[in-house]
C-alpha cells in the first residue's frame, strides 16, 4: 500500500487539520468529537443540515459545508459511519432554533447510528428529522445523488424552508436521484493495507458502490462509449417519465479519475441520454465529488428536475424550483458559485 | 477479551475486506481498546462497555454491539449471576440486536451466531448448568453457528451488495460473535 | 493499460466533446484546429490571455478559459505540445485589439512551438508576446504554479492592464513561483500503453514533472511527514527572503490522487512552511488543478506575494496587488469564485 | 519513408516513454501519415512535407523536423539534383536545426545523428559521389552518430531532466533522424 499518509490510525485527523487550515475562511474543526461546521454557524432561525459517515469519499460532506450547502459535515473513521455522540455533538453546535435535518446514506451503519443521534438529540429537545437518501440502482445505497440532495435542501434551508418542507423536497429529490458506478481499480482502506478487490488487467467492476466492496458483476473493460451508454441506460429506465425529463446530470469520479477520462465519459452519458432516452439535460455537474479514497472509475448520476407528466400542474411551480435551488449561490470548499 | 479482538483483528479486517468494506476487525480493536482503557470497574461494567462501544466503534457493528452489551447489561444488574441470568442476559442481546438490526437467522449476520448461542445457554441453564457452562454451551453453539455462514447469501448489511457473490465467505460479524462468546466462556472457566 | 476512452487516438477530443458540453456557458471548442476559447470572445479592449500545452494535465488549461483568467487554452495531443496553426487560430480569435499575450510552460517543444506561432502572429500584424514559465526547482520545468500565474494575470488584464504590463506581472509572478513533484505512481499515455516509469511497491520518484517522466531520483516512500517536509523546504530555500516572505501555497494534486491525501499533504506543508521557514501563508488552493494523467502523487508550490525586504518601497503597493488579483472573480470550469 | 516510420512507431515510443514522454513515435507517424496523404507532387514536395510536419507533429521534433526540412528545400529547389546539392540540403538542415534548438554534438538529440551525417555526405559529395552514395554516406553516418548517444547524458529536451539518468539509453530523435535518413538512402538507390 502506497499513500501520502502518516500512519492508518490518524489519517482522518491528519487530513481534518489540512482542510482546517486550508479552509479556515469557511469551516471550523472540532477533534473531539470529530465534526466540521460552517464558520458562522449556528445560523438563527435556519434549518440546519448535518450530514455524515465514513471518511474516504472527500470532498463528501466536509466539502459541502459552508453557505448555501451544509451545516455540518460529521466524518467516520475510513469507511466507517460516525459515532452518536459525534453526531449529537455537530447537531448541538449548528441548531439554530428552526430544527435540523440530518442527511444520511442508505448503509446500515450510517442508519443506525444517526438514528441513535436523532433519538439523542430528541431526548435534548432538539427537533431532528432524517433522510435517506438510496440512488444507487444496484443496491439502493447512497452514492453521488447525495450532493444534489444536499445542494439543493441547502438552497432551500438557506431560503427560509422549514423543517416539514426540507424534509418533503429531500425526500422528493432522494427519491429522484439514480445512479450507477464502476470500477477499474479499487482503493485501500489504509488499515486494511490491501485493496477491496483486485482486477485482471481488461476486467471492470460493474455496479460498484463506494467503499471499495466488489459489485454487482465483474465484465470486461469496453470501449468508453459501450460502457457509459450502457451505464446511461441503466439510469435512465429508472426515469419516472424517461422522454421529456428534465434531468442534471453528474458524472462524478471515484478519486483516481483523472478530468479527461471523467470529461470524455460525461460527454458520451449526455448524448445518449439526449439521443437515446429523449431527457432534457438542464444542468450538469463533472468533477470527483464522491470518492471513494483512490479507486479509479466513475458514476453516472440522473436527477429528475421536473418530470412534466408525473407531477400535478399545481405542484409544478414549486418542483420547477429545484433548478433555481441548483443555481443558488453556494460557497463550500468544494462547490462554488456565485459568491 | 479485547485482547482476543486485537489478536484476531487482521482475520476479521480480512473477513469484511472480502464480503465488506474491510473495518470491521479495526473498528472491535478501537471499541474494545477504548473499553479496556477506560472501564475502571467503578460502575456496572457491561453498561460501560456497552456506551463505549456505541460511542467507539462506529460502522454498522458499533449500535448492534453496544445495544447487545446495554440489553444484557439491564438483564444481569441487580441479579446474582447464576447460569439462567447469563442465558437471559444473551438472550436479551439479541433481541436488542435484531431490533435494532432486523436480521433473521439466515440473512449472514451476527445474528446467525449469536440466535444459536441463546439456544444452547437457554437449554444448558435448563439443565442446571453453572455460569461457566453455560456461556461454554454459547460459545460453542457460536462458532458453529458462524460457521454456517459460509454459504449462505448475505440478506443484510454491506454484504448483501454483492449478492449470490457472498457465497462462499465467512460473515465478519458471526465470527466477531463467536470470538466475544468464546472470551466470555474462557474468562468464566 | 485500463482508461475509460474509446482509442488512444481520439482522447483528446472525446474528451474535448464532454468538456464543451458540460461548459456550454463558458467556452466555445474549434475542433479544427483544436482550441478552446471563453464564450464570449474577442473581448474588445482587453489583453487576451492565450495558454496551452500537451493535454493529460486537465483542468489545466482548458478548465481555466474564463472570465478573469484566460481567452483561450490550445491542448496538443497527449503529452505533446500543440503545432504552431492551433496557436495561432486561438489568438486570431481572441484578440481583442490590445494584444496577445502567450502564456508557456518551460518545454523545448511548447517554447518552440509557441514561439513560431507568435512569429507567424506578428506577421498578420496581431501584437503578440510570450512568457515562460518554468517554476519546477528541479529541472525549470512549467509545472504547478503556470495556474497561479494564468490566475494572476487574468485579473489584471480583466483590471485593464496593457500587454507590456501584463507581461512584466506574469515575468514576476512567473519568477516568484516555486514547485517540488512527488510520484507514487506514473499514468499511461493512451498511445504508449505502458507506464512512464514503473515503482517497486515502497517506491516514489522524487522530482517529477507532469509528463511520466522519471524525477530527480527515486526514494523509499516515507511517512508523509518527512516527504512533505522535505519538499517544503526544497521550495522554501528558493524564496527570496524567506523569513517573513508573505506566499500563496498550492498543493496540487496529479491526477488520480485522492482529495484525503492531497489535504493531509497540506497541513504538514503549510504548518512547516510556517514553524520552519516563517513564512506567512496569505492565500492556498487544494485541489488536482495540474494533472499528469492518472498519476499518482501531487506538487508543493510556494508563490511569493510580496517579500517585505526585496521591493523598493514605491513597489510594494504594486506588488501588494497580487492578493487583490489572487481573490478577484473568477468563473472558470476549474477555478471559480466571487462570480 | 512514412512506412519506415510507422513501422518503427513502437520502438520510438518506447525509446522515448524511458527518457522522455513516449510521445516520439507518435507525433512522427502522425505526420509522416498527413504528408503522405497531402502532398500531390504539384509543387516543391520537400517543403509541403515541412509545412505539414510544423502543423502536425507538435512536440519539440515538429518545428525541428520542420525546419530541417525547409532549410533543406530551400537549398535543393531550383537546381539540378547531384551529390552537392544533397549534401548542402542536409548542412542546411542541420543549420536551421541547431538555430532552434540550440543544441550541440553531444547533447543527445537529434543533432548527434544528423551533424555526422552532413559531416559524411560533405566528404563523399568531394569526393565526385552520386546522390546515391552521398545518401547512403549520411545514412550510415547517421547510425553511428544515433548510436553514439546511448552512453551521453541529455542536456537538451525532456532527457535532461533525468541528469546522469538519461545515460544508456538511445535518444529516440537521433535514432528516428538515422530511420529518415536510411529511408532517403534506400529510395535514391
Ligand atoms: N442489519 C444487521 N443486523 C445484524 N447484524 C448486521 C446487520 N448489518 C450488518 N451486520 C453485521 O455487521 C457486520 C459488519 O460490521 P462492520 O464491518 O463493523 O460495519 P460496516 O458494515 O458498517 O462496515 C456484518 O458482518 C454483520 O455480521
Ligand atoms: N533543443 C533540441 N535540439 C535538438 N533536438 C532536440 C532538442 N530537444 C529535443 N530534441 C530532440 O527531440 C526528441 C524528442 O522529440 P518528441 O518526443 O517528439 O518531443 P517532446 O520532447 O516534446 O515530447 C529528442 O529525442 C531529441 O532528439
Ligand atoms: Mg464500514
Ligand atoms: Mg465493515
Ligand atoms: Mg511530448
Ligand atoms: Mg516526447
Amino acid at each position: 500500500m502506497k499513500k501520502i499518509i502518516n500512519e492508518p490510525a490518524t489519517v482522518v485527523v491528519d487530513a481534518l487539520r489540512g482542510f482546517e487550515v486550508a479552509h479556515a475562511d469557511l469551516v471550523r474543526v472540532s477533534y473531539d468529537p470529530v465534526f466540521v461546521v460552517r464558520a458562522d454557524a449556528p445560523v438563527r432561525g435556519k434549518v440546519a443540515l448535518v450530514s455524515g459517515g465514513g471518511s474516504g469519499h472527500e470532498p463528501l460532506h466536509i466539502g459541502f459545508v459552508g453557505p448555501g450547502m451544509l451545516d455540518a459535515a460529521v466524518p467516520g473513521e475510513v469507511f466507517t459511519s460516525p459515532t452518536p455522540d459525534q453526531i449529537v455533538a455537530a447537531v448541538r453546535a449548528v441548531g439554530g432554533g428552526a430544527g435540523v435535518l440530518l442527511i444520511v446514506k442508505n448503509y446500515t451503519g450510517d442508519v443506525l447510528n444517526f438514528e441513535l443521534a436523532a433519538e439523542m438529540a430528541l431526548a435534548e429537545g432538539i427537533e431532528v428529522r432524517t433522510l435517506v437518501v438510496a440512488d444507487d440502482v444496484v443496491a439502493q445505497r447512497g452514492v453521488a445523488g447525495t450532493l444534489v440532495v444536499e445542494k439543493i435542501l441547502g438552497a432551500a434551508a438557506a431560503g427560509g424552508a422549514d423543517l416539514e418542507t426540507c424534509l418533503e423536497i429531500g425526500r422528493h429529490v432522494a427519491s429522484h436521484a439514480f445512479s450507477i458506478g464502476v470500477a477499474l481499480e479499487a482503493g485501500t482502506v489504509p488499515h486494511v493495507g490491501s485493496p477491496g478487490f483486485v482486477l485482471g488487467p481488461a476486467e471492470v467492476e460493474y455496479g460498484v458502490g463506494i467503499h471499495g466492496e466488489p459489485g454487482h458483476e465483474r465484465q470486461e473493460l469496453r470501449p468508453a462509449r459501450a460502457l457509459v451508454e450502457g451505464m446511461a441506460s441503466e439510469v435512465a429506465v429508472q426515469l419516472p417519465v424517461g422522454r421529456g425529463d428534465r434531468v442534471l446530470v453528474l458524472t462524478n469520479g471515484m478519486g483516481g479519475t483523472p478530468p479527461v477520462e471523467l470529461y470524455l465519459a460525461h460527454g458520451i452519458a449526455e448524448r445518449s441520454l439526449v439521443e437515446h432516452w429523449g431527457v432534457v439535460v438542464e444542468r450538469r455537474l463533472v468533477g470527483s465529488f464522491v470518492t471513494s479514497l483512490e479507486m479509479r472509475g466513475l458514476s453516472i448520476t440522473v436527477v429528475v428536475l421536473d418530470g412534466a407528466r408525473i407531477f400535478l400542474p399545481e405542484e409544478r411551480s414549486r418542483l420547477a424550483r429545484l433548478v433555481e435551488w441548483w443555481d443558488a449561490p453556494v460557497r463550500t470548499a468544494a462547490l462554488r458559485w456565485g459568491m | 477479551m479485547a485482547a482476543v479482538v486485537a489478536a484476531h483483528r487482521d482475520e476479521l479486517v480480512e473477513l469484511d475486506r472480502v464480503i465488506g468494506d474491510g473495518d470491521h476487525g479495526e473498528n472491535l480493536r478501537r471499541g474494545f481498546a477504548a473499553a479496556v482503557s477506560t472501564v475502571d470497574g467503578s460502575g456496572p461494567v457491561l453498561r460501560q462497555v456497552a456506551t463505549l462501544l456505541i460511542s467507539k466503534v462506529g460502522g454498522a457493528a458499533g449500535p448492534l454491539y453496544g445495544t447487545g452489551f446495554l440489553r444484557a447489561a439491564g438483564a444481569v444488574e441487580g441479579r446474582p449471576l447464576d447460569g439462567f441470568v447469563v442465558a437471559s442476559a444473551l438472550a436479551a442481546a439479541l433481541e436488542g440486536v435484531v431490533a435494532l438490526g432486523k436480521a433473521a437467522v439466515g440473512d449472514k449476520t451476527m445474528v446467525d451466531a449469536l440466535a444459536p448461542a441463546v439456544a444452547a445457554a437457554e437449554s444448558a441453564a435448563a439443565s442446571g448448568g453453572s455460569v461457566a457452562a453455560v456461556l461454554e454451551a454459547a460459545a460453542v453453539a457460536a462458532a458453529e453457528g458462524a460457521a454456517s455462514t459460509v454459504p449462505l447469501v448475505a440478506r443484510k448489511g454491506r454484504a448483501a451488495y454483492l449478492g449470490a457473490r457472498s457465497a462462499g465467505h465467512l460473515d465478519p460479524g458471526a465470527r466477531s460473535t463467536a470470538l466475544v462468546l468464546r472470551a466470555f466462556a474462557d474468562a468464566a472457566r
